[in-house]
C-alpha cells in the first residue's frame, strides 16, 4: 500500500526538526505502550497494547532511521508484528522551507500488510491512512504552535495523558503534546502511527 | 415397456437433505475425538527460521503439536494427483507437490506450518497463538509475467527458474497461413483467479481402530477411491486397511478432487498417531487460502481470417499460474487448449503453454477447468474480427462451425486426457439457430436494440456458442444387485455433490429392470461398498459411471430374463419387466417378482449350476477410449445504467446439447447453477492479490459471491445429439453452464457500448473496472 | 476467566439444561451439544445465511450469537420442520420444484422463509428474491429455488 | 474462526452495567445486537477480557414520541422493530426508508440501533441519517448523562465521544421542518454489502416553493459521515431546478468529498456515483417535499 503527501507546518524547520527528542517522554505519552527503546543510535524498539473500537492486540514495532540529512530528510524503516498480522514499511520525509517560515513536508511511504489485517481489512485501507496520517499532522503541528508560542512567553507546555478513546481519535496529537523530544522518537510515533492504522483498517471490513 | 431415462423425477436424496437428516463430513461425531486445526503462513515467501511450539504444548486441553521438523522422517511430499505427462516432443515438466506441512521456508500465504490437536476446535485456534515462529521474508514471486524474469526470485530453489511445464502443440501449418491471411487481428487477453467456494468447507475426519488395524476416513471429496490409495501408500497401510466415505458433500467445483491436500494426508496421520479420533473443518479463512484457486492466465493471441470471414489459423501463446506446486500437472492449461478454437472447424492452429510457479495457493480445476479461458479467446478474437470485417456477430459464427458431416472431428492436439482430442459428435448450427429465435436476436438487432437506445436505454445482447470435452477415461465400475425384498442396490465408486446421482443413476437401473426409481438404493464414494474407480470431475459422472451402471443393469436383466424364463416356461423374448415384476407379454397373470426371483436364484438347498452365479448381481466397468464433446450456446439481453454501470440481465436464453438427457429437471438445474458461477466470474467475483501475492478479500464480505438478486431467470432448451461413443449416447453437463458467460458478458457488454467502441479483453469485470475502462475510451477515442 | 454458565433453553420445543462456556457460539451448541446437525456453518461471519435459525421466531444467523445469550429463549431449527415420512409443506415445495442440489444451504434458507412466507402469503418473484438474498446458494443458481418458494404459497393456500 | 476466551456479565440494568463498564474499563466490551463484533471476534481480530451483554436490559429498548413531534429510540432497539414500527414511519420516514437497506433481514433481526451508530462504520446508513436529521445522543455514566449532537458525535473511523466506562443510551430524532422531504440513495453490489457509496437528503421548500434548506449526508466516502456543505450552499433559498440539483451534484462530488480507494472503487468512480446518487437524492426529496401536506 503506498502512503503519500504533503504538509504545511507553521514553523520553521529548524524548530519542527528540533521539536523531536526524549523517547522517555514518548513513551509515557502513547497509551499501551509497555515499552519502548533504544537499541542503537538509530534503532528503536517499542511494545505497545493497541486498541481501536473493539479490536485489539499487542504489537511489537520497530523502527531504523536511515539516510539523514538534518534538518531535510530522513528515511525510516518501519517493522511491526502482531497475531493479527504483520506491517513492514519504508517510508521517506523530506522537509523544505516555504514561505513566512513555514514548512513544507513530503512524504511517501510503501506499507506491506500481511496476515488477517491484510486479507480482511481492505474495504477502507486507504481512507483510514489518510486520515489518521492528517491527524498526526495536524495535531504535530499544534505541538510546534505550542512549542513556538511557549518558547515566546516562556510558558511551559503541560502535558495531559489521553484517553485511549482520544488517542485513537488523534493519535499524533497526545505524541505531539508533548513528545517535543527527540527527532527519532516522532518518527516512532509515525511508526506507531502506521500500526494503528493497520489495526484501524482491520475493523473496516466487517459490519 | 415404462421409460424412465428422460424424465423429470424427483430427486430420491431430497427428504433427507430437506429436513437435516443427510449426513455431512462435520456431523461424524466420534467418542474421545480431538479436533485439528492449522497454524498457516501469513507471509507468501519466506524462510523458515525457528518456531517455537513449547507454550502452546503447555496449554490445558491440548494433546499434541506437530510440525515437520517434529514429524521427522514421516514427512514427506504429498503424491501427484494426475499421471504427469506423457514424454511427447518439446514438454518440459517439473513435478514439485504440495507438502503436508512447510519445511524450511514456506511458497504461499496460507500454507500450513504446524498442526495442534486438542481437546475442542476452540483451545486448537487458541494454541495456534501461543506458537512462535521467525521468519525471514523473501521476495515474492506474485506477478506471472514477471515470474520467468532471469532476477525472479525462485520458488523452489532447486530448479534453475520458476518454469513448471512448457508445451507446443500445432495443427497444420500456421506460418505458413498466415502470409495468405487477408486479416490479422493480435491481442493480449487476460483472466484472473476465482475461488470455486462451495458452500461447505473442506473437512475431514479419521478414525484409526489399533484393535482391526483399520482406518476410516469421512472426507468431502469428490474422488474418494484415489484418496484411498493414496492415503494408504502414504500411511504405509494395505489401501484395504483404509475405508474412505465421502458422505453427503456440501458442493464441490472442483477442488474436492483427488487433491491429497495437505489435511487430507496429516489427519489420518495424526489419528494413527495418537489412536484416537481426529476432526478437521476448514474455515472460511482457510478455505480461501488452502483450498485450489483457477482461471490466472494471459494469453498473446492472434487470429487469420479471409475477407469473407473465414478462420485460417489461431495461435496463442499463454502462461499460467500454477501457483506455488503442481500436483495436478496440465489438466487446466491443457483444456484451454482444447477450447482456443471453440466449435469452429480451424486448419490451422499453433499454441504455445507455459506453466509457471507463483507464491500464491495452487491452482486445480474449478467448474469450467481452463475450457473459459479458451472460449473467452477464440469469442474474443471472432467479435473483433466481425467488426474489423462488418460482418454481424452471429454471421461470421455460422460461416465458421464445424459442419455435421466433419463428424468426427480430429483436432489434430491432445486433450487433458492425452488422448488425441476428437469431437465425436455434433450439430451446431440448428442448435445457435434455436438459441436465436428464443432470444430474437434479428429483431433485437434490427429493432428492439435501436428503440430502446433511442429511448435512452444502454441495452446490449450478445450470443455465444461453446463446445465443451466432456467424459474423459479412465473407467468407472458399479454392482447392482437385486434384493430378496424387490429393491435394488447400486454401488459405485464415483463421489457425489449434489448432481443428483442417487436419482439419475437410479432412472438408468429402472430402465433395464423396470423397478421404480424409488426402490433403488444408490451408494456412491464409500470404498467399502465399491472400491474401484476415479470420481466424480470433468463432466464424466453421467458418461462414465452412467454407461458402468448402464452395463450392470443390462448384465442383471440377463438373468433376470434367463432365470424367469425357466421358471415361467415362457420365451426369453416374450418376457417384459414392470413394476418390480417379471411378466409373460400376453398372460399377464404369469408373472414373478423381482425379489421372489431374486430368493429363487441364491437356493438354499441343491446346487448352483456349474457357470452360473448366485444371486441376480453383476459388476460392470466402462471405460471410453475418448471423451465426448457437448455443445451448447447461451444468449444474453443486458441493460446497463450509464451513470453507475451497474448491469442487469434482462433476459438469458440457453440451448444445451448433451447428448442423452437422463433427467431435465437435475440438468436444467446443473445448467442454472452454471450459469450463475459464470456470471460471478465475469462481473463479480476475483481474488485481489496485492504486489506481495497477500489475498486482500478473504472474506464473504469482500469476496462477492451473488445472490438471487442478481442472477436472472434462465430459459434453458435441450437439443440432442447423442454421442457414438456409450451406449446410454450420454455427453458430460455438470461445468457447461460456466464455460461460455465471460465470452458472452464481453460480447453482450461491447454491444451496449458500441458507440464509444468499447473493448473486453480481460476478465472478470466490475463496475468499477468499466467506469476506468470507458474513462480511458473518452480521454483517447 | 471464560468459567461455565448455566443455560436454559428451548429448542425445537424440548427444554434443554446444559453448562456452556460463554463463548461457544450458538451454531456450534446446537450442532455438537444437542447434535441437531441439520444447522450448517458455511462462514461464521454472517454473510452466507447456513446456519439460520429461528429465535422467538425471527431468523438469525447462529454463528453470530453466543450460546449463553439464548438462556431462556425459544430456538427453532431446521429439524422442526418435518421428517422424510410427513414433509412441511415448504419442504414439500423444494422437493417438487428441485429447489436445492447439495442441500448444503437449505436448511438456512427453509428456515429463512418460514417467517418469510407467514407475513407474505403471495409473494411476487422480486420480494422471494430478496427474501433469500441473505443465503447465498452455489449450486443452483436460485431459479428452482425461487420456483419452490412459489409453490410452497401456493401449497400453503389449498 | 473461534472467538478466544472472554468473561461474560449479564446485567439487568443500565446502572448494573455501568459499574461493569467502570470497573474493566478498556478491558470490557459492551455486546449489544454483536452483528459487527461477534464476526470480529470469530476472525480474532477483537479479543475483549470481558463482555458485558446489554441485551437483558429492557429499559434500553423503546421508541417513543416526544412532546416536539419527534422520538426517541433505546440504543438496544432492534433494527427489524424500528424497520417496521408505525410511529418511525410517520415521524421519521427517512430512518424507515434506510432499514431494508442495513444488511440481511436475519441480520436486522439482532443488530441494534444504538449499536448500529455506537460502532461508527463509515458505511453504515444510520450514522449518516442520525447527522442528516440533527439526532442528539445521549451517553450515560455513573458520572451522569450527557448529550452530543449527531454531527459532533463521530471522531473518525469506529471512533465516538463514547468514553469506556460509557454507554450510548438513547437517539433522539427531532422533527423534521415542515415541508421537508427527504431520501435516501445507496449503491452497493449485492443488496446486503456495504454500500459504495449512500446519500441521506432532506429539503426543505418555503411558501414561494424555492428550498429554504438543504443538507446532504455522504456515507461510504470516508472515515465518516460527509456532509455536503458547498453543496448545501449552493441549494440555499434557490427555486429548486434540474440544472441547479446538477450543479448542487456536481459541486458534492468534486469539492465536498475526497473519496478514498478500495478492492470495490476507485477514488474517481465513487465520485462519479457521489453525483449521480445525489443527483436523484434531490429530486426524491424535492418531490416529497412538495406533496407533504404540513
Amino acid at each position: 500500500m503506498k502512503i503519500e503527501g504533503e504538509y504545511l507546518f507553521d514553523g520553521p524547520r529548524e524548530v519542527v526538526w528540533e521539536i523531536v527528542r526524549d523517547p522517555d517522554i514518548l513513551a509515557t505519552a502513547l497509551p499501551g505502550t509497555q515499552s519502548l527503546e533504544k537499541i542503537s543510535e538509530n534503532e528503536y524498539q517499542g511494545e505497545m497494547q493497541v486498541r481501536i473500537g473493539p479490536v485489539g492486540g499487542l504489537f511489537s514495532g520497530r523502527v531504523v532511521i536511515s539516510d539523514e540529512i538534518p534538518p531535510e530528510s530522513l528515511t525510516m524503516t518501519v517493522e511491526g508484528k502482531g497475531k493479527p498480522g504483520f506491517v513492514k514499511g519504508t517510508g521517506f520525509i523530506k522537509l523544505s522551507p516555504a514561505e513566512n517560515s513555514k514548512t513544507q513536508m513530503q512524504y511517501q511511504g510503501d506499507l506491506e500488510v500481511g496476515g488477517r489485517l491484510a486479507s480482511v481489512g481492505q474495504r477502507m485501507m486507504d481512507s483510514v491512512s489518510k486520515s489518521l496520517l492528517k491527524q498526526g499532522l495536524d495535531s504535530l503541528n499544534q505541538a510546534l504552535l505550542a512549542r513556538v508560542s511557549s518558547a515566546e512567553s516562556g510558558e511551559v507546555v503541560d502535558y495531559e495523558a489521553p484517553s485511549e478513546a482520544q488517542f485513537a481519535a488523534s493519535v499524533a496529537k497526545d505524541m505531539a503534546s508533548d513528545a517535543l523530544a527527540s527527532r527519532k522518537v516522532w518518527w516512532i510515533g509515525a511508526a506507531v502511527v502506521l500500526l494503528i492504522i493497520i489495526l484501524v483498517i482491520v475493523i473496516l471490513s466487517q459490519g | 415397456m415404462k421409460k424412465y431415462i428422460g424424465e423429470r423425477i424427483k430427486r430420491n436424496e431430497d427428504p433427507r437433505l430437506l429436513t437435516g437428516q443427510a449426513l455431512f463430513v462435520d456431523d461424524v461425531d466420534l467418542p474421545g475425538m480431538l479436533y485439528a486445526a492449522f497454524l498457516r503462513s501469513d507471509y507468501a515467501h519466506a524462510r523458515l527460521i525457528s518456531i517455537d511450539v513449547s507454550e502452546a504444548l503447555q496449554r490445558p486441553g491440548v494433546v499434541a503439536v506437530y510440525t515437520a521438523e517434529i514429524m521427522g522422517d514421516e514427512w514427506q511430499p504429498g503424491p501427484a494427483n494426475v499421471s504427469p505427462p506423457p514424454t511427447v516432443e518439446n514438454i518440459t515438466f517439473h513435478s514439485r507437490t504440495q507438502l503436508p506441512l512447510a519445511k524450511g521456508k514456506v511458497r504461499h500465504v496460507g500454507e500450513p506450518i504446524a498442526v495442534v490437536v486438542a481437546e475442542s476446535r476452540y483451545i486448537a485456534e487458541d494454541a495456534l497463538e501461543d506458537i512462535l515462529i521467525e521468519f525471514e521474508p523473501l521476495e515474492v514471486v506474485a506477478d506471472i509475467e514477471k515470474a520467468l524474469d532471469p532476477e525472479a526470485p525462485l520458488v523452489h530453489d532447486d530448479l534453475d527458474s520458476n518454469l513448471a511445464a512448457y508445451m507446443v502443440q500445432d495443427k497444420g501449418d500456421y506460418q505458413a497461413a498466415k502470409t495468405k491471411a487477408d486479416v490479422i487481428i493480435k491481442r493480449r487477453i487476460e483472466i484472473d483467479r476465482g475461488a470455486a467456494a462451495a458452500m461447505e468447507n473442506r473437512g475431514i475426519v479419521a478414525n484409526w481402530e489399533a484393535r482391526s488395524q483399520h482406518l476410516t476416513v469421512w472426507d468431502t471429496t469428490q474422488a474418494p477411491i484415489p484418496i484411498r490409495n493414496g492415503v494408504a501408500s502414504r500411511l504405509g497401510l494395505n489401501q484395504t486397511q483404509v475405508r474412505v466415505i465421502a458422505p453427503y458433500i456440501g458442493g464441490g467445483f472442483g477442488p474436492k478432487m483427488m487433491m491429497h491436500y495437505p489435511e487430507e494426508i496429516m489427519i489420518p496421520w495424526l489419528s494413527v498417531k495418537l489412536g484416537r479420533p481426529v476432526k478437521w473443518i476448514e474455515d472460511r479463512r482457510e478455505n480461501f487460502f488452502g483450498t485450489t484457486q483457477e482461471r490466472s492466465q494471459v494469453h498473446d493471441a492472434e487470429i487469420l481470417l479471409s475477407n469473407e470471414g473465414k478462420i485460417l489459423g489461431i495461435s496463442h501463446k499463454f502462461l499460467h499460474d500454477s501457483g506455488a506446486y503442481d500436483p495436478y500437472g496440465l489438466t487446466i492449461p491443457l483444456n484451454t487448449e482444447s477450447h482456443a478454437a471453440g466449435a469452429y472447424d480451424v486448419p490451422n492452429y499453433h499454441s504455445e503453454l507455459t506453466v509457471v510457479f507463483t507464491n500464491k495457493m495452487y491452482t486445480s480445476p474449478i467448474r469450467g477447468a481452463g475450457r473459459p479461458q479458451g472460449i473467452f479467446l477464440v469469442e474474443r478474437l471472432l467479435d473483433i474480427a466481425a467488426r474489423e470485417l462488418g460482418i454481424d456477430p452471429l454471421e461470421i459464427r455460422l460461416r465458421n462451425l464445424i459442419p455435421p458431416e466433419a463428424f468426427p472431428y480430429d483436432r489434430e492436439i491432445i486433450d487433458q486426457a492425452f488422448a488425441l482430442l476428437t469431437f465425436d459428435s455434433g450439430n451446431y448450427k440448428p442448435a445457435i439457430e434455436m438459441a436465436a429465435e428464443k432470444i430474437g436476436y434479428e429483431q433485437f438487432i434490427k429493432e428492439e436494440g435501436p428503440r430502446l437506445r433511442a429511448e435512452g436505454h444502454t441495452v446490449g445482447i450478445g450470443i455465444i456458442p461453446f463446445v465443451e470435452t466432456t467424459g474423459v477415461g479412465p473407467y468407472e465400475g458399479a454392482r447392482v444387485n437385486i434384493e430378496p425384498s424387490g429393491k435394488v442396490t447400486v454401488a459405485t465408486g464415483v463421489g457425489t455433490q449434489g448432481q443428483g446421482h442417487f436419482t439419475s443413476f437410479a432412472q438408468i437401473v429402472a430402465e433395464q429392470l423396470g423397478v421404480p426409481v424409488s426402490d433403488i438404493d444408490l451408494v456412491t464414494g464409500d470404498s467399502a461398498d465399491f472400491h474401484w474407480g476415479t470420481g466424480t470431475f470433468a463432466s464424466r459422472g453421467a458418461v462414465v459411471a452412467g454407461n458402468a451402471i448402464h452395463a450392470s443393469a443390462s448384465i442383471v436383466r440377463g438373468k433376470v430374463l434367463k432365470l424367469a424364463s425357466k421358471l415361467l416356461n415362457a420365451p426369453e423374448e416374450e418376457l417384459e419387466l414392470e413394476d418390480g415384476f417379471v411378466r409373460v407379454a400376453d398372460l399377464p397373470r404369469l408373472s414373478i417378482s423381482l425379489g421372489d426371483l431374486a430368493a429363487e436364484a441364491n437356493p438354499l438347498r441343491g446346487a448352483v449350476e456349474p457357470g452360473t452365479e448366485p444371486g441376480l448381481e453383476a459388476t460392470a466397468y466402462f471405460g471410453p477410449k475418448s471423451g465426448a464433446t457437448a455443445f451448447g450456446v447461451h444468449a444474453m439481453i443486458i441493460e446497463v445504467d450509464q451513470e453507475t454501470l451497474m448491469v442487469e440481465i434482462k433476459r438469458y436464453v440457453v440451448v444445451e446439447d448433451c447428448g442423452t438427457v437422463l433427467n431435465p429437471l437435475i440438468l436444467d438445474g446443473q445448467v442454472h447453477g452454471g450459469v450463475a458461477m459464470g456470471i460471478g466470474n465475469s462481473y463479480y467475483e476475483q481474488l485481489i492479490f496485492d504486489e506481495n501475492a497477500q489475498l486482500l478479500n478473504a472474506s464473504f464480505a469482500d469476496y462477492l459471491i451473488p445472490t438471487a438478486c442478481e442472477i436472472p431467470n434462465i430459459e434453458v432448451a435441450h437439443f440432442v445429439t447423442p454421442s457414438p461413443l456409450n451406449p446410454l449416447g450420454t455427453k458430460g453437463a455438470g461445468e457447461a453452464g460456466a464455460i461460455p458467460v465471460p465470452a458472452l458478458f464481453a460480447q453482450a457488454l461491447e454491444n451496449a457500448f458500441a458507440d464509444v467502441g468499447l473493448e473486453i479483453l480481460e476478465m472478470p469485470l466490475s463496475p468499477n473496472r468499466l467506469f476506468e475502462l470507458l474513462q480511458e475510451k473518452v480521454s483517447q477515442p | 476467566m471464560s468459567d461455565h454458565y448455566q443455560l436454559s433453553i428451548t429448542v425445537n420445543d424440548t427444554q434443554y439444561q446444559r453448562e456452556v462456556d460463554p463463548r461457544l457460539l450458538l451454531s456450534d451448541f446446537l450442532r455438537h451439544e444437542l447434535g441437531l446437525t441439520g444447522t450448517h456453518i458455511g462462514c461464521e461471519h454472517g454473510v452466507c445465511g447456513a446456519c439460520t435459525v429461528l429465535y422467538d421466531g425471527l431468523p438469525i444467523r447462529s454463528c453470530l450469537m453466543f450460546a449463553v445469550q439464548a438462556d431462556g429463549h425459544h430456538i427453532l431449527t431446521v429439524e422442526s420442520l418435518g421428517n422424510p415420512e410427513n414433509l412441511h409443506v415448504i419442504q414439500q415445495a423444494f422437493w417438487d420444484a428441485h429447489g436445492l442440489q447439495c442441500g448444503f444451504c437449505t436448511p438456512g434458507i427453509l428456515m429463512t422463509l418460514v417467517p418469510f412466507l407467514e407475513n407474505n402469503p403471495h409473494p411476487d418473484e422480486d420480494q422471494i428474491r430478496h427474501a433469500i438474498s441473505g443465503n447465498l446458494c452455489r449450486c443452483t443458481g436460485y431459479q428452482h429455488i425461487v420456483d419452490a418458494v412459489k409453490l410452497a404459497a401456493e401449497y400453503m393456500h389449498s | 474462526m473461534k472467538p478466544p476466551p472472554f468473561e461474560y456479565i449479564k446485567p439487568s440494568s443500565i446502572d448494573e452495567a455501568l459499574v461493569h463498564l467502570a470497573e474493566h474499563g478498556y478491558d470490557a466490551k459492551p455486546l449489544a445486537g454483536g452483528q459487527s463484533l461477534i464476526p470480529m471476534m470469530n476472525f480474532r481480530l477483537a479479543q475483549p477480557a470481558v463482555l458485558v451483554d446489554l441485551n437483558n436490559i429492557p429499559e434500553l429498548s423503546f421508541i417513543r414520541r416526544d412532546e416536539q413531534g419527534g422520538l426517541s429510540i433505546g440504543a438496544m432497539t432492534r433494527h427489524y422493530m424500528v424497520e417496521h414500527d408505525l410511529l418511525v414511519a410517520e415521524r421519521a420516514p427517512l430512518v424507515s426508508e434506510a432499514m431494508p437497506h442495513i444488511a440481511t433481514t436475519q441480520i436486522r433481526s439482532r443488530g441494534t440501533f444504538g449499536g448500529s451508530i455506537a460502532h461508527a462504520d463509515p458505511s453504515a446508513e444510520l450514522v449518516a441519517i442520525s447527522v442528516a436529521l440533527d439526532g442528539r445522543f445521549q451517553l450515560r455514566g455513573q458520572a451522569g448523562t450527557r448529550e452530543i449532537d449527531a454531527r459532533d458525535f463521530f471522531l473518525g473511523m469506529f471512533t465516538t465521544q463514547v468514553e469506556p466506562e460509557e454507554l450510548l443510551v438513547e437517539i433522539a430524532l427531532p422533527p423534521m421542518p415542515p415541508r421537508t422531504g427527504w431520501a435516501l440513495k445507496e449503491i452497493s453490489r449485492r443488496p446486503h454489502d456495504f454500500a459504495l457509496v449512500g446519500v441521506a437528503a432532506l429539503v426543505t421548500l418555503n411558501g414561494r416553493d424555492q428550498i429554504e434548506a438543504a443538507r446532504i449526508v455522504l456515507f461510504s466516502v470516508g472515515d465518516g459521515p460527509v456532509i455536503a456543505e458547498k453543496a448545501g450552499d449552493l441549494l440555499q433559498d434557490q427555486p429548486a431546478t434540474q440544472d441547479l440539483f446538477r450543479a448542487a451534484a456536481e459541486i458534492a462530488g468534486t469539492e465536498d468529498v475526497d473519496p478514498s480507494s478500495d478492492i470495490h472503487a476507485s477514488s474517481a468512480y465513487r465520485r462519479q456515483l457521489v453525483k449521480v446518487l445525489t443527483r436523484q437524492a434531490l429530486e426524491t426529496a424535492l418531490d416529497r417535499a412538495r406533496e407533504s401536506v404540513n
